[in-house]
């Protein structure tokens, strides 16, 4: 079974589709930095999709081409970007009055850790030696209204990311509306996890054996 | 794709229900949404609470909607004007009631309830009649008195151009509650005088993000509310 | 001696100058509606001044010449006015930063009564027919820097405006920095009331008889 | 006469005073004022508490001022990136202070810091570690964490272009913190790529108005953090 899974783990770039057909027209975007960042390549040509940036603009673009870069001009990341025609620069306080006010349609979030309950710890292992940076983390699953995570269903080291407790600080508590993996899509739904679709030859017994967190069928 | 502007004024009010809390924008007559107000007149949601900084003059816009019994409550910290007659003599009479407020109070309500700040501490009015029977805390020394978000389920708005996002930009001093109102309602109503193309907004220069805009109508010519009142107008056109 | 007074009285005029004459060069200021506005005229011209209004524009100017009014450029009392070259327009949150934030260096109000201790009452005579109305003024009170009030001494009926303690609704308490009068300059000095000037032949006397707070002797 | 403009950097940052809390605008590199930076490391003064979203890059700008010892705190969202190593190695040794704030709550209590509102309630952070020890409150059934303003003593802030008012204008996401630290300062500092004369700047487009400002320099030829960072460049040019 283990082969089985090898060969049919959706890609990285298949999670980042899942994640894009959602992500309705006219919706206003969050993409967190990392593989978020991937699923703008995958949105529909015919749905017209504006990206924030917490830094201060609405209407982000692609990312700059080599040579065309200003400095000035960056996302969240700190990456080199281009700004949309109809877009728009605003300041700090401004940025996070569209996040912590509900005005963000979507965020899309890398995980540590995803609870049973859809706690979500993003930002810190809470190793001493690390330097905590939460960044607008905190303001993201506060404020926006539906997050979707998006993320490799283990660790590197095999260990289950979706899991009963998040032993990680946690970013927010029953934040997260649905988790998009290598190996399923599973949905958040009144603090219990329910399995809405899963990679080609997964099973749910499989997906259940990787996963430390209970699983629901809807 | 994203397209913002709708056709009418009537079309753009028709889902304001009977009991909504509705912003309208404007100091006096600048910025004032007149022709959005009509609409809601023409369309007849009633039990409204309106939050506005005024409550109109003479018998046209928002004095008209309240005239019209539309109104339950007024929001507002200076319901009266020189030219004011309706909100007066309702008041007078116990037929609509007032919410009383600290303009920069109602101002920072308003945009705390678009920042998704449930309340804070102010200095203003403490120790005065309109602080009383709220809560109020000792931070470093001095009193402060707290306040609360206010939210709507509407904001009708005018603005000096928008584009299909609903990018916004105001003329002078008729910007006033206008941005602020933009972003505490669920549903922002925008009446434009002019719609322009993608992009011929400067992006440095928009002051309402389109994302906090739910819908625009272009009025080219709006009614000068002053001019209504000196004609001794009043809607509808009586 | 009635009569010496009331033919040394300073005029409204005089008043206003004396306002305008502690206004420093560069200061930003906010003028209350009515009386205050006077002051603008008096301003020396050597000296810079900004006038802020609180619906939304630092650099206000004259009032619009007959013919060229604009709707849309008003002040606080709703009147159409100009902007001077080096203005700026702000919404109403911006606007109350200003004032609240004690960006505002001087704001000149009129009084209905101000207390010994420098409270303020200007904005209701507390009559249960009148229609409250508050605007800007307690905002203005709770932050402006140098608060200062141009008043008549008396009220048209002769009653002092200057009291114990304002039977009508407080504005904001402790907040008047310096009073002027058609009969004197008084600077309110830790809850205590000091005559700074006396109108020409007014005598410290004479003043005290007009005045129910006590009146000190710098 | 009102005329804001200093003639060098050196002279804007003169009176900043060992333990003075400073503000320093800027996302990263972008909107960081690089020169303002360097003169306040020339000038020396110690034990400053710094806000500022980041720690800066290299061995310039704000990492060289945290470098030379001169600070005694930072307050930030974000204290490091791929390429910032004086912050942390000074972290984990103990000899630098850290007060980790959410990045739309540092925004928020900027803001508020210069608006006069000493506290205000968020939901940002509670249930998390950053909330423990602080005070909650339950409103409308949900649970908000109680954040109090900053002010600084100073604030240093880049921009594109100011006039003698000291109106400001940004360029792009450079802008990010700069407007709210223009209004938190006793003394606002800003370095202007190009000062221009009073009425080039639209009214309707000015970012800052002109009050929040003291000091405005200007700097034609700012230096980019991360080519100097790419260069190994060190401040003072060593």
């Amino acid at each position: 079974m283990e082969i089985i899974n090898k060969s049919v783990d959706w890609t990285t770039s298949q999670i980042a589709q899942k994640v894009a057909l959602d992500i309705h027209d006219g919706a206003y975007v969050n993409l967190g930095i990392g593989m978020p960042e991937l699923v703008a390549d995958f949105i529909p040509e015919d749905r017209e999709v504006i990206y924030h940036t917490e830094n201060g603009l609405l209407g982000m673009g692609k990312i700059a081409e080599k040579g065309k870069e200003d400095l000035e001009l960056v996302n969240a990341g700190k990456k080199c970007i281009t700004a949309i025609t109809g877009a728009c620069y605003f300041h700090h306080a401004d940025s996070f009055t569209m996040i912590r006010g509900g005005h963000i349609d979507i965020c899309v979030l890398g995980a540590l850790q995803v609870s049973e309950e859809g706690d979500l710890a993003n930002w810190s292992t809470g190793e001493p030696e690390t330097i905590p940076a939460v960044g607008g983390a905190m303001d993201l699953v506060a404020g926006v209204k539906t997050i979707f995570v998006i993320t490799q269903h283990c660790t590197k080291a095999g260990e289950p990311k979706i899991v009963k407790q998040c032993s990680y600080p946690l970013t927010g508590k029953n934040v997260v509306t649905r988790i998009y993996t290598n190996l399923a899509i599973i949905d958040v739904i009144e603090k219990k996890l329910f399995v809405k679709e899963l990679a080609p030859g997964i099973t749910f017994d499989y997906l259940q054996s990787k996963t430390e967190a209970k699983l629901n069928v809807l | 794709m994203i397209n913002k502007i709708v056709n009418s004024a009537a079309e753009a009010v028709a889902d304001i229900h009977d009991g909504a809390t509705v912003m309208i924008s404007g100091f006096g007559e600048a910025g004032s949404p007149i022709e959005l107000i009509h609409a809601l007149i023409d369309q007849g949601a009633k039990n409204l609470i309106i939050v506005s900084n005024n409550t109109g003059s003479g018998y046209v816009g928002l004095a008209a909607l309240i005239e019209n019994r539309q109104v339950k409550k007024m929001i507002c910290s200076f319901p009266k004007t020189t030219i004011s007659v309706v909100f007066p003599e309702l008041y007078r009479k116990g037929e609509i009631e007032l919410e009383l407020v600290p303009q920069g109070t109602l101002a920072e309500r308003i945009r705390t309830g678009g920042a998704g700040i449930p309340a804070f501490y102010t200095p203003t009015s403490v120790n005065t009649p309109l602080a009383e029977g709220k809560e109020t805390r000792v931070i470093n020394g001095k009193t402060y008195v707290l306040e609360y978000a206010i939210k709507a389920d509407f904001s009708l708005v005018k603005c000096k151009a928008a584009d299909r996002y609903g990018n916004l930009i105001y003329n002078k001093t008729a910007r006033n509650f206008g941005p602020l109102m933009c972003t505490a309602a669920k549903t922002t109503i925008v009446q434009a005088k002019k719609i322009l193309e993608l992009g011929e907004i400067d992006p440095e220069c928009v002051v309402t993000p389109g994302i906090f805009v739910k819908r625009v109508v272009e009025i080219t010519n709006p009614e000068d509310e002053s001019k209504l009142v000196a004609e001794n107008k009043r809607y509808l056109w009586k």
